[in-house]
């Protein structure tokens, strides 16, 4: 597999990683994921890593990553479905994954990132 | 520490690193590893391979079965022959990279093995040993 | 409470934190503890958290300044029995607990422990 | 946002951040939060507690039952008549920190939160507020 796919949800984009990602892919996707906020002007990203059996250093970074740039692009991202295995693990690594939002499931995401999108909105902006 | 099998893996790209976590995680289970215990020695392989291969410009990983009395764990060399780390104390510290990393590899692995081992020399190669005991 | 109960176990101490602890409480805890490791010359600290339903910035810095004292001193520490919402919670905190290591219980934690200290052993020093 | 229920605690020891945690940890129960939900309103306001009391001078803190449609949740508003922010971009930013702190306390809370604002005035207060959803 050489690409993640996006999906578009309303003005959310949703992945779901469900392979084992090698390095090179992970930042496909992440330059994959913000060419399409832009394009999709989206305002929210949700990133499904229920499957996701680990997660070190690397792919925390791309995480944090995607999550600036698409803050810079005017979008929230919500990380969704870690499993407590992998959070003990990422404590343990020493990663912070510093202005990273994470939910429990898909639907716990999209009440987050609603929230968050109706609340800048009222704000004029963050 | 006797070892019981051993397996040795190319580390030549970044596919090479997901086939070694998937191979360390399939000993681990072998082994009765519970769950959180084979995610912190999969996620060690993974931070060692990747530098391995990034720094080392590729090697290979040794993944043996270990016995030591009467516990038995899981042994893991990686080995290349690249430039070597010049300051062992300054590489092992959280938070230093010298390249676009976190610099957690090193230190994390450390953490997440019960036993960590590293021996480098500059312009021969370097080394690092880890065992998790189940 | 005033204060948490520290007791020795070989040459290691073992802390059982059974309270939600205010924070003179955690502070007073770092300093007895650095106290009776330096008395008891130990190895090794355990520090089981396993009934904390919540760690927060406040006693995070304090677990990560206990390892870094018990090291200076030179004794290692291991946190015991997080609970994996807490560690979840952690995450999105943004808070890196660096240099701590964890286990999942007690019995996990002395081997990891036991591990430790043969190692240094062996290698005179670290 | 409609208001079902709400109670003020006082934040003048850190005695009171315990208390104030487990009134919060009661209601995040009695709405039915699931316990990650519970841990991360609990630890939200444990952070906001704390900045009250030490960057504020202490200060009340005001536990909402809300209601927004059909979704209940929890808020909670910290107020305080101390010296304010006088940066709150920077008081925002993670790692920034005027005392001891880690300077995770305000944004993650934020992260915490499905709903966070704050206001602050210097020489006048702070008041933050924070709403999770069920
Ligand atoms: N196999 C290796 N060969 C040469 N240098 C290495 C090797 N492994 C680690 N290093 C050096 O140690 C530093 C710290 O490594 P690490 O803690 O894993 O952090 P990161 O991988 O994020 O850089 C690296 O940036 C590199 O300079
Ligand atoms: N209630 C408050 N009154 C005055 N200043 C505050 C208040 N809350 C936060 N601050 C300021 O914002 C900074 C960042 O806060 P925070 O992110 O919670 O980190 P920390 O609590 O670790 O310092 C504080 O160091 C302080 O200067």
């Amino acid at each position: 597999m050489d690409r993640i796919p996006i999906l578009k949800m309303g003005e959310f984009l949703l992945v779901t990683i469900q392979v084992d990602m090698h390095d090179r892919l992970a930042l496909t996707l992440q330059d994959d994921l913000t060419a399409q906020i832009v394009k999709q002007k989206s305002r929210g990203v949700l990133i499904d890593i229920s499957t996701l059996e680990m997660v070190d250093s690397f792919i925390g970074r791309m995480l944090g990553s995607i999550a600036s740039m698409a803050r810079l692009l005017g979008a929230d991202t919500v990380v969704v479905g870690m499993q407590p295995s992998v959070a003990i693990t990422l404590v343990e690594l020493g990663l912070s994954m510093k202005g990273i939002r994470t939910a429990l499931d898909v639907e716990k995401g999209m009440t987050a990132l609603r929230a968050a999108v109706l609340a800048s909105r009222e704000d004029g902006d963050e | 520490m006797r070892v019981l099998e051993s397996e040795s893996m190319p580390l030549r790209t970044s596919e090479d690193i997901v086939l070694v976590r998937q191979a360390v995680r399939k000993k681990a289970v072998a082994l009765g590893f519970g769950l959180v215990d084979q995610t912190k020695i999969v996620t060690a392989s993974s931070e060692l391979a990747r530098n391995t291969l990034d720094y080392g410009g590729g090697g290979v990983v040794e993944l043996a079965v270990v016995e030591n009395g009467r516990r038995s764990g899981l042994r893991l060399v990686f080995e290349d022959h690249g430039p070597g780390i010049a300051n062992l104390d300054l590489a092992l510290t959280d938070g230093y990279t010298s390249g676009q990393g976190m610099g957690l590899g090193l230190g994390g692995a450390k953490r997440l093995s019960h036993e960590f081992e590293i021996a480098s020399k500059t312009g021969e190669g370097t080394k690092v040993s880890i065992v998790r005991w189940k």
